[in-house]
């Protein structure tokens, strides 16, 4: 067996397996489940280190073919990893979620298993063809999963799955055009990636624009940038949070992403002002997206619009089209889907136990659920971009991107959403485990360690991945961007400024190589907890009182505290009071903005079918009329 | 001229189809469609001063050759006339259900399908 | 002994014996449909797919040959790549839509009436797909023609007998204007063979504004069959009107059998390359395309949707043949076979709805999911397969027609068919988010799922569309590449129409 | 000559007229009628004698059925408005549809030169090879019999629609009227009559091959004769009621024996091959195929005009619908 198809086969075997089954098995399902993103994993593993390359002739169409052609090279693999380990973490996290509460409906696991398969496929693939096929099927078990997983999450899936769609033909649309572009340039097996690889397409011309637009526009669909990314915000309050935390951890930011990547990096050159366009996507997304996220009592709907944020944060990276910028977007990629699977994770521990997502009605609950707790500040930290963590690490190279690239304006757009999402996850932080806990919740605690182990993985990787950032970034974002990770293990790419090997790539892709600010992940960890240290130690010394509890009364009697919590969203509350930005968000907020939702009126052209028999008669006569003129005229 | 004459038949045929509003109308209006593409059958098969298509006894038959008209376009008019009047029966029972179910033979009261 | 006819003849046989019948064995009808459209399946597989081209000379009045001019005495009929295709469709949808109506049916009077015209339907269809005299071919539209004029209007309901007065109308003015054609052609040709006329046309024999204005009402008068936009007015008021077999048979088969192939036939072998009907044909396709799906998006009433998907997807088709090229001819005609079982399943589904739900309005649905999953498994595969999802067959041939469109020089077109694509997907999910899934409505707590014997031919239908978007690869050069052959395509090669001249006027 | 048929091709065109313009629904009907006997007189001229007998037949057969069947509803629309835009805007489209049309058809071969190319070839060996004098007869029942085989199933067709349409329909009042028939002395003139016609028919299709005629001419002419009595006699006259009862299935058998006849050239080798040898010409027996094939036109189209007509203009065709049934 081919190693190279395992991580495609395993669990797109075992899924078929999981359909096949009657859903009265469903723990034959979970541990199918279980398996088969095990296995994807581990296979995806044993290729960390393995150039290969698995290539059979399947079908022509016209001059395009499309062959069954896998490639790995240090990127997909790492990204296959990835797609694995997310997808072992949520079936986990699946097995103990829907224990008692809620069963799984619908084709649950088995879409779980197709999606990882079809996400393993899409980032393996070699013929554009094949990607596209393997995107739909991600599409397509998205949209299963949410339109059986709960009897009101119709719409919410039909919405995805046709602004997803979107973005599948205009994949499509572009790997046509690309591979018609090669095959025309006399270039064999035009729809392989390595030949774009090795012959990028110019977007000079109007039809080279136009296909960077469409992959733009795919990534965007399937990543959830603006303004496409009306789907996942609908998407979070109807699904289960399992789902929600494999949509960022495995499927469409990964995908979207690392198309994206591959687009600027591999397959085209986008030129100044495409890459303009693409970090003004980017900017747009992340300051809209947060501004709406801060209006939300939702927990789901906040963390989905704060997922929408954090793709500009790749988009803007991958745009500056410097070195670290790219690395910066690529690696927010992978740290974007650790922490934001944690918090949906940890949001869905919450709902479980809590029994709700309002903010307004959640509060004061890090005694009683402290690993939940634990892990939640830890990812919103990451989130927010507070070193050491991961997110602090990637958005720094992106903002050392935009620095390099010449585009201050952009930086500033990126440091402002970082500090909004800071103050968004203060509020998520203070509604939900600070502050007063109403007495509903009083006997809520944490169970089940399925439901914990994903959790505190995740939370670990945040660290890891913040504190060993050069790690990730030798072994995976290098080779994305075609540098060659150093022969020992240790030392930072960007540090060690090898970036004289990027000099000698194309023109199109040179940055200035020495000259940035650098930012060395060990030793800042080492000052931070240096810093922590002696805080603790003077608060210790000085004993400092943090906390004090008292009852209050009034006329003799204590206050009941029910009557004087005060939620976390109460102090956001004078955003939406702004004026101009006020009014935006709130149409926002009934989807004004959202093309999905305009598309569905369209009464005009009906009004023209008016039933009358001479009305059609006149249409015939009239098209006659036209034809015979055509036809003599020509 | 001759088949310009037919071309106006035709369009008188089409006008009625089209404006009147009366199903009746509307049916005779086809039937003159029919008659005039069937007139114009039979005028593009007319040879001048020709004679039936039909060999008499003792006619000689280099001489019936020469001067018959075109039969194969009679051919075809005969089943065209066939087929109109399947056609008008077929019109004919749908006025009657029209009439019966709607309660007119008024075309532009035939709206309940639009849009 | 070539049994070309029998495609023919055995619809007819069966409709005279069905209507004999009346009267005397109830059910004899139903049993006589089923063992013709059977018959019919056996021999599409037996003489249909691998039968070699050849034409076959009615009562032996083949090829004469006066004063060293070759022509047809008689009528041919001609089975080449092009009408296998076309015979394998009608023989597929047709049996499993008589195995649908057996049940469908039972509550209808004049059961073996239905099964005449049924018959007939199906008869005057293959007989056109067969034809190879021009006035043959008229003839048997007709048939066919006025049998589905009669069966839009079988329920006798008012909406029903408006429909099919509307389109009787309507189909009687491109009937007239496909006769003046056929009559302009013979007076300036003096010859109604298909292989004759060409090379008559060829040759010179006709002038040039003659050919346009022959051209022309042909384009009109099958272009209407076919729903093209400015003639497609009568095909959202009669497809829905019909009973839902007759429905799928209407919106699967007919609009192809007597549109899309006859213009096929009519400008890829009759009259000779001219550069200005793929234009045409591309301008009247992006038209029908967007506009079928615009007014597709807003209906309430599934039927009525679905048959405006038909125009949509009709516009894929012409589109496709536009590109005038060798693939987009395959791509068209692809499209056009994988348009016929899905949209047959669609239509079949819609009718198992209606029975289910008692209602064809979408609002009037929800939840059914739940209560009938045969009928609504089916429905969301035959949906996937015409929104074009991967792997169904409906994402195949749209990818080619968009690969043909690309490839031919027109990236714009193509970027229509891809928006087009997108919002036909928009449209069916909002089918299946109305009708399938979402809280099942309180007056549907009692629905139950149709018989089996509704719900499997369906789900054959659909079971098909995944098979050929699966194993098309392996069929695409015999079938479909063998029935674009058929077609001359000036841009990739001349030779064809000489075959076809070759194989009916032999050397 | 062709003063004639431009005399006559303008009355059409007026009688067309006066047809769509008339505001009593009855005198449009005799009117068209008026129009279709022009017509086949101008037939008559233009050397098309058989195409001058079906043409005259059936346009007694249409008049007959529109009269019966539009009597009784003729209500023309009581407001005349009419949409001036519309109109307008039509209008201009037909002018301009004309004169391109026009613009095509000046192109033809000229008038009264026809471009006769197969045709020729029928003339010279028609005779002879299928032993119908009558070449119209032997292209439309033997070169392309095919054909016919579709025509008459476009009749079949159109016959089982319009049952199938008019099935459980209420029965008209009227037609309580058509149950009793006629004064006596149409009854007796009928008598007289309808053997003559009866005989007139048969020869029409029998001969058909030597003489104009045919089954389809002979048919409807039957079909008139039925309709005659059926008026005359009233719908439950012997006649009548028994013929009308079998009438489609008639239909069907003789369609059947058309395929039938068809199908029995096939063992021969093609289908709708001659398998009956020629006779002497001119005479009855000299295309006994043809003869046969033009019987079981003449009882497919007799059958079916007369199911028509009995459908639209006296009965509620077929038993009433089952109890709990669609209609």
């Amino acid at each position: 067996m081919e190693p190279l198809l395992l991580p495609v086969l395993i669990p797109g075997v075992t899924g078929l397996l999981a359909l096949a089954l009657p859903g009265r098995l469903r723990r034959l399902q979970q541990a199918l489940g279980l398996l088969g993103t095990l296995g994807a994993l581990v296979a995806a593993a044993a290729l960390l280190d393995v150039r290969a390359a698995f290539f059979r002739e399947w079908l022509r169409l016209g001059p395009l073919n499309l062959d069954f052609a896998l490639r790995a090279d240090g990127f997909s693999s790492w990204a296959v990893a990835f797609v694995g380990l997310m997808g072992f973490l949520v079936v986990l996290y699946s097995v103990g979620w829907f224990r008692a509460a809620e069963r799984e409906r619908g084709p649950y696991y088995p879409c779980l298993l197709l999606a990882t398969a079809g996400a393993a496929g899409a980032v393996l693939a070699d013929n554009l063809l094949l990607l596209v096929l393997f995107w739909e099927l991600v599409s397509l078990t998205l949209f299963l999963l949410a339109a059986t997983g709960r009897a009101s999450g119709a719409p919410a899936a039909a919405k995805a799955f046709v602004i997803v769609g979107c973005g599948d033909m205009a994949l499509l649309l572009a790997v046509v055009l690309c591979g018609v572009l090669h095959a025309d340039a006399g270039l064999e097996r035009p729809l392989a990636a390595s030949t774009l690889a090795a012959h990028p397409i110019g977007t000079g011309d109007g039809l080279g624009m136009l296909v960077f637009l469409l992959f733009l526009a795919a990534a965007a669909a399937k990543a959830g940038a603006i303004p496409l990314h009306s789907w996942i915000p609908t998407l979070a309050r109807e699904t289960q949070p399992p789902v929600m935390a494999f949509l960022p951890g495995a499927l469409d930011k990964v995908l979207g992403i690392y198309l994206m990547a591959r687009v600027s990096l591999e397959w085209l050159s986008p030129s100044h002002a495409l890459r303009f366009v693409t970090m003004l996507i980017g900017s747009v997304t992340i300051l809209a997206a947060v501004f709406m996220a801060m209006q939300q009592h939702d927990l789901r709907r906040l963390l989905a619009f704060h997922a929408v944020s954090q793709v500009g944060y790749m988009l803007l990276g991958i745009g500056t089209g410097s070195l670290v910028g790219v690395m910066g977007g690529i690696f927010h990629m992978l740290n974007n889907a650790i922490y934001k699977a944690c918090l949906f994770l940890c949001a869905g521990v919450v709902e479980r136990e809590a029994g709700t997502m309002e903010l307004d009605r959640l509060g004061g609950l890090h005694r009683n659920l402290p690993v939940t707790f634990g892990c939640m500040l830890v990812a919103a930290l990451s989130i927010s971009g507070v070193p050491p963590l991961n997110g602090f690490v990637s958005k720094w190279m992106v903002y050392q991107g935009c620095v390099v690239a010449g585009q201050p304006m952009f930086l500033i757009v990126a440091l402002f959403g970082s500090v909004l999402t800071l103050a968004s996850f203060v509020k998520v932080l203070h509604s939900v485990f600070w502050g007063a806990r109403p007495r509903a919740l009083a006997a809520v605690n944490e169970r089940g360690l399925a439901l914990r182990v994903p959790l505190l993985v995740l939370a670990a990787l945040c660290v890891v991945f913040g504190v060993f950032a050069t790690v990730p970034l030798d072994q995976a974002i290098g080779p994305a961007v075609g540098l060659e990770p150093p022969a020992t293990g240790a030392g930072s790419v960007v540090l060690e400024g090898r970036l004289a090997a990027w000099a000698a790539a194309p023109a199109e892709r040179a940055a200035p190589a020495a000259s940035f600010a650098v930012f060395q992940p060990l030793s800042a960890t080492a000052l931070l907890a240096l810093g922590v240290l002696v805080g603790l130690l003077l608060a210790y010394f000085g004993r400092m009182k943090v906390r004090t509890v008292r009852s209050v009364f009034i006329g003799g009697e204590p206050i009941d505290p029910e009557v004087n919590r005060f939620p976390g969203t109460e102090f956001y509350r004078t955003v939406g009071e702004l004026p101009g930005l006020g009014r935006v968000l709130a149409q926002g907020e009934k989807g004004t903005f959202d093309l999905y939702q305009v598309l569905e009126r369209l009464p005009l052209l009906r009004r023209l079918h008016t039933g009358w028999l001479t009305d059609y008669l006149f249409w015939c006569f009239l098209g006659l009329t036209v034809l015979l003129g055509v036809f003599f005229w020509t | 001229m001759m088949y310009l004459l037919a071309l106006l038949l035709l369009f008188i045929g089409l006008y009625g189809l089209l404006v009147k509003r009366s199903l009746v109308k509307k049916i005779l209006g086809l039937l003159i469609v029919e008659h005039a593409v069937n007139l114009f059958l039979i005028l593009v098969g007319y040879r001048s001063d020709g004679l039936p298509p039909i060999l008499l006894p003792g006619e000689d038959a280099g001489e019936f050759v020469r001067a018959s008209v075109d039969p194969l376009p009679q051919a075809l008019v005969l089943t065209s006339i066939v087929i109109g009047l399947g056609l008008v029966m077929l019109m004919v029972a749908l006025s009657l259900r029209i009439h019966e179910r709607h309660g007119t033979l008024d075309c532009s009261k035939l709206n309940r399908l639009k849009g | 002994m070539d049994l070309v006819p029998l495609f023919v003849i055995v619809p007819l046989l069966a409709a005279f014996l069905c209507l004999l019948a009346k009267g005397v064995l109830p059910n004899l009808a139903t049993w006589i449909t089923l063992a013709a459209t059977a018959a019919l399946l056996a021999l599409a597989v037996l003489a249909g797919l691998p039968g070699e081209s050849h034409a076959l000379a009615v009562g032996g009045w083949g090829v004469r040959v006066e004063a060293g001019v070759r022509f047809v005495a008689g009528i041919v009929l001609v089975l080449d790549g092009l009408s296998r295709l076309f015979l394998v469709m009608v023989a597929l949808v047709s049996a499993a839509v008589a195995v649908y109506g057996v049940q469908y049916l039972a509550s209808f009077s004049g059961r073996p009436l239905f099964h005449v015209l049924f018959n007939l339907l199906i008869a005057g269809m293959n007989g056109a797909v067969l034809a190879g005299d021009l006035f043959n071919l008229f003839v048997f539209v007709e048939v066919a023609g006025i049998a589905s004029y009669a069966l839009v209007a079988f329920g006798t309901e008012a909406e029903e007998l408006e429909a099919a007065f509307k389109y009787l109308v309507l189909g009687s003015v491109a009937s007239t204007a496909i006769l003046l054609a056929v009559g302009v052609v013979y007076a300036a040709s003096g010859v109604l063979n298909m292989a004759d006329v060409h090379a008559r046309i060829a040759a010179g024999a006709v002038s040039r504004p003659l050919l346009g204005f022959a051209a022309a009402l042909f384009l009109t008068g099958f272009g209407l069959k076919a729903a093209l936009m400015p003639f497609h007015a009568w095909l959202p008021d009669a497809h829905p009107s019909a009973p839902a077999p007759i429905s799928a048979m209407l919106s699967g088969l007919l609009i192809k059998t007597l549109g899309v192939y006859a213009i096929v036939r009519i400008f890829g072998t009759v009259i000779p390359e001219d550069g200005r009907i793929p234009v045409v044909l591309l301008v009247l396709g992006s038209l029908s395309m967007v506009l079928g799906v615009l007014l597709a998006l807003g209906q309430d009433d599934l039927k009525r949707l679905l048959a405006y998907h038909s125009i949509s997807q009709m516009g894929f088709v012409f589109v496709a043949l536009g590109a005038n090229t060798w693939l987009g001819v395959a791509a068209g005609l692809f499209h056009a076979f994988n348009h016929a079982l899905f949209k047959s399943a669609l239509f079949l589904c819609s009718g198992a709805l209606e029975r289910i739900a008692g209602t064809r309005r979408l609002s009037g649905m929800g939840g059914l999911v739940q209560r009938a999953p045969a009928t609504s498994v089916a429905t969301i595969g035959a949906a996937l397969s015409i929104s074009g999802v991967p792997p169904f067959n409906g994402f195949w041939s749209k990818l080619l027609i968009i690969l043909a469109l690309i490839r031919a020089g027109h990236p714009g077109v193509a970027v229509i068919a891809a928006a087009v694509a997108v919002m036909a997907l928009i449209s069916f999910v909002k089918v299946q988010r109305k009708a399938l899934f979402g809280p099942l409505p309180g007056h549907l707590a009692a629905a139950r799922e149709v018989p089996a014997a509704m719900v499997a031919p369906i789900l054959v239908l659909v079971a098909l569309c995944l098979v050929t978007g699966l194993l098309w690869p392996w069929g695409v050069d015999s079938f479909i590449g063998s029935a674009a052959a058929a077609v001359k395509v000036a841009a990739d090669s001349s030779s064809s129409a000489a075959d076809y001249l070759h194989m009916v006027l032999g050397r | 000559m062709d003063v004639t048929i431009y005399g006559l091709l303008v009355f059409l065109i007026a009688g067309a007229i006066v047809a769509l313009e008339v505001r009593d629904l009855l005198s449009s009907v005799i009117a068209i009628g008026v129009v279709g006997l022009g017509l086949s007189i101008l037939f008559l001229l233009l050397g098309a004698p058989d195409i001058a007998i079906t043409q005259v037949v059936v346009e007694v057969i249409v008049v007959t059925v529109l009269i019966r069947a539009t009597a009784r509803i003729s209500d023309e629309p009581a407001s005349r408005r009419t949409d001036r835009f519309a109109v307008a805007s039509g209008l201009i489209v037909a002018v301009v549809l004309f004169f391109l049309s026009a613009g095509a058809l000046v192109h033809l071969p000229a008038f009264g030169q026809p471009a006769m190319t197969v045709s020729r070839w029928y003339l010279e060996q028609g005779p002879a090879l299928t032993g119908a004098t009558n070449v119209v007869m032997a292209i439309l029942l033997d070169f392309r019999a095919y054909d016919t085989l579709g025509e008459a199933t476009v009749i079949l067709t159109a016959i089982v629609g319009a049952l199938a349409i008019v099935r459980g329909a209420e029965r008209p009042v009227d037609a309580r009227a058509t149950d009793a028939g006629m004064s006596l002395v149409v009854r007796a003139v009928t008598r007289w009559l309808l053997g003559l016609i009866l005989i007139f028919g048969l020869a029409v299709a029998l001969f058909g091959h030597l003489t104009p005629g045919g089954g389809f001419a002979g048919g409807v002419v039957l079909a008139c004769g039925f309709v005659l009595a059926t008026l005359a006699f009233g719908a439950r006259s012997p006649p009548a009621s028994i013929f009308g009862r079998l009438s489609s299935r008639v239909d069907a058998a003789g369609a059947l024996a058309f395929l039938l006849i068809a199908l029995l050239g096939w063992c021969g080798g093609h289908f709708f091959q001659r398998w009956l040898d020629l006779g002497r010409p001119f005479r009855l027996e000299s295309a006994t195929f043809i003869v046969l094939q033009n019987v079981a036109i003449l009882f497919k189209v007799t059958g079916g005009a007369f199911a028509g007509f009995l459908a639209l203009a006296v009965f509620r065709s077929g038993p009433a619908p089952e109890e709990g049934e669609r209609s």
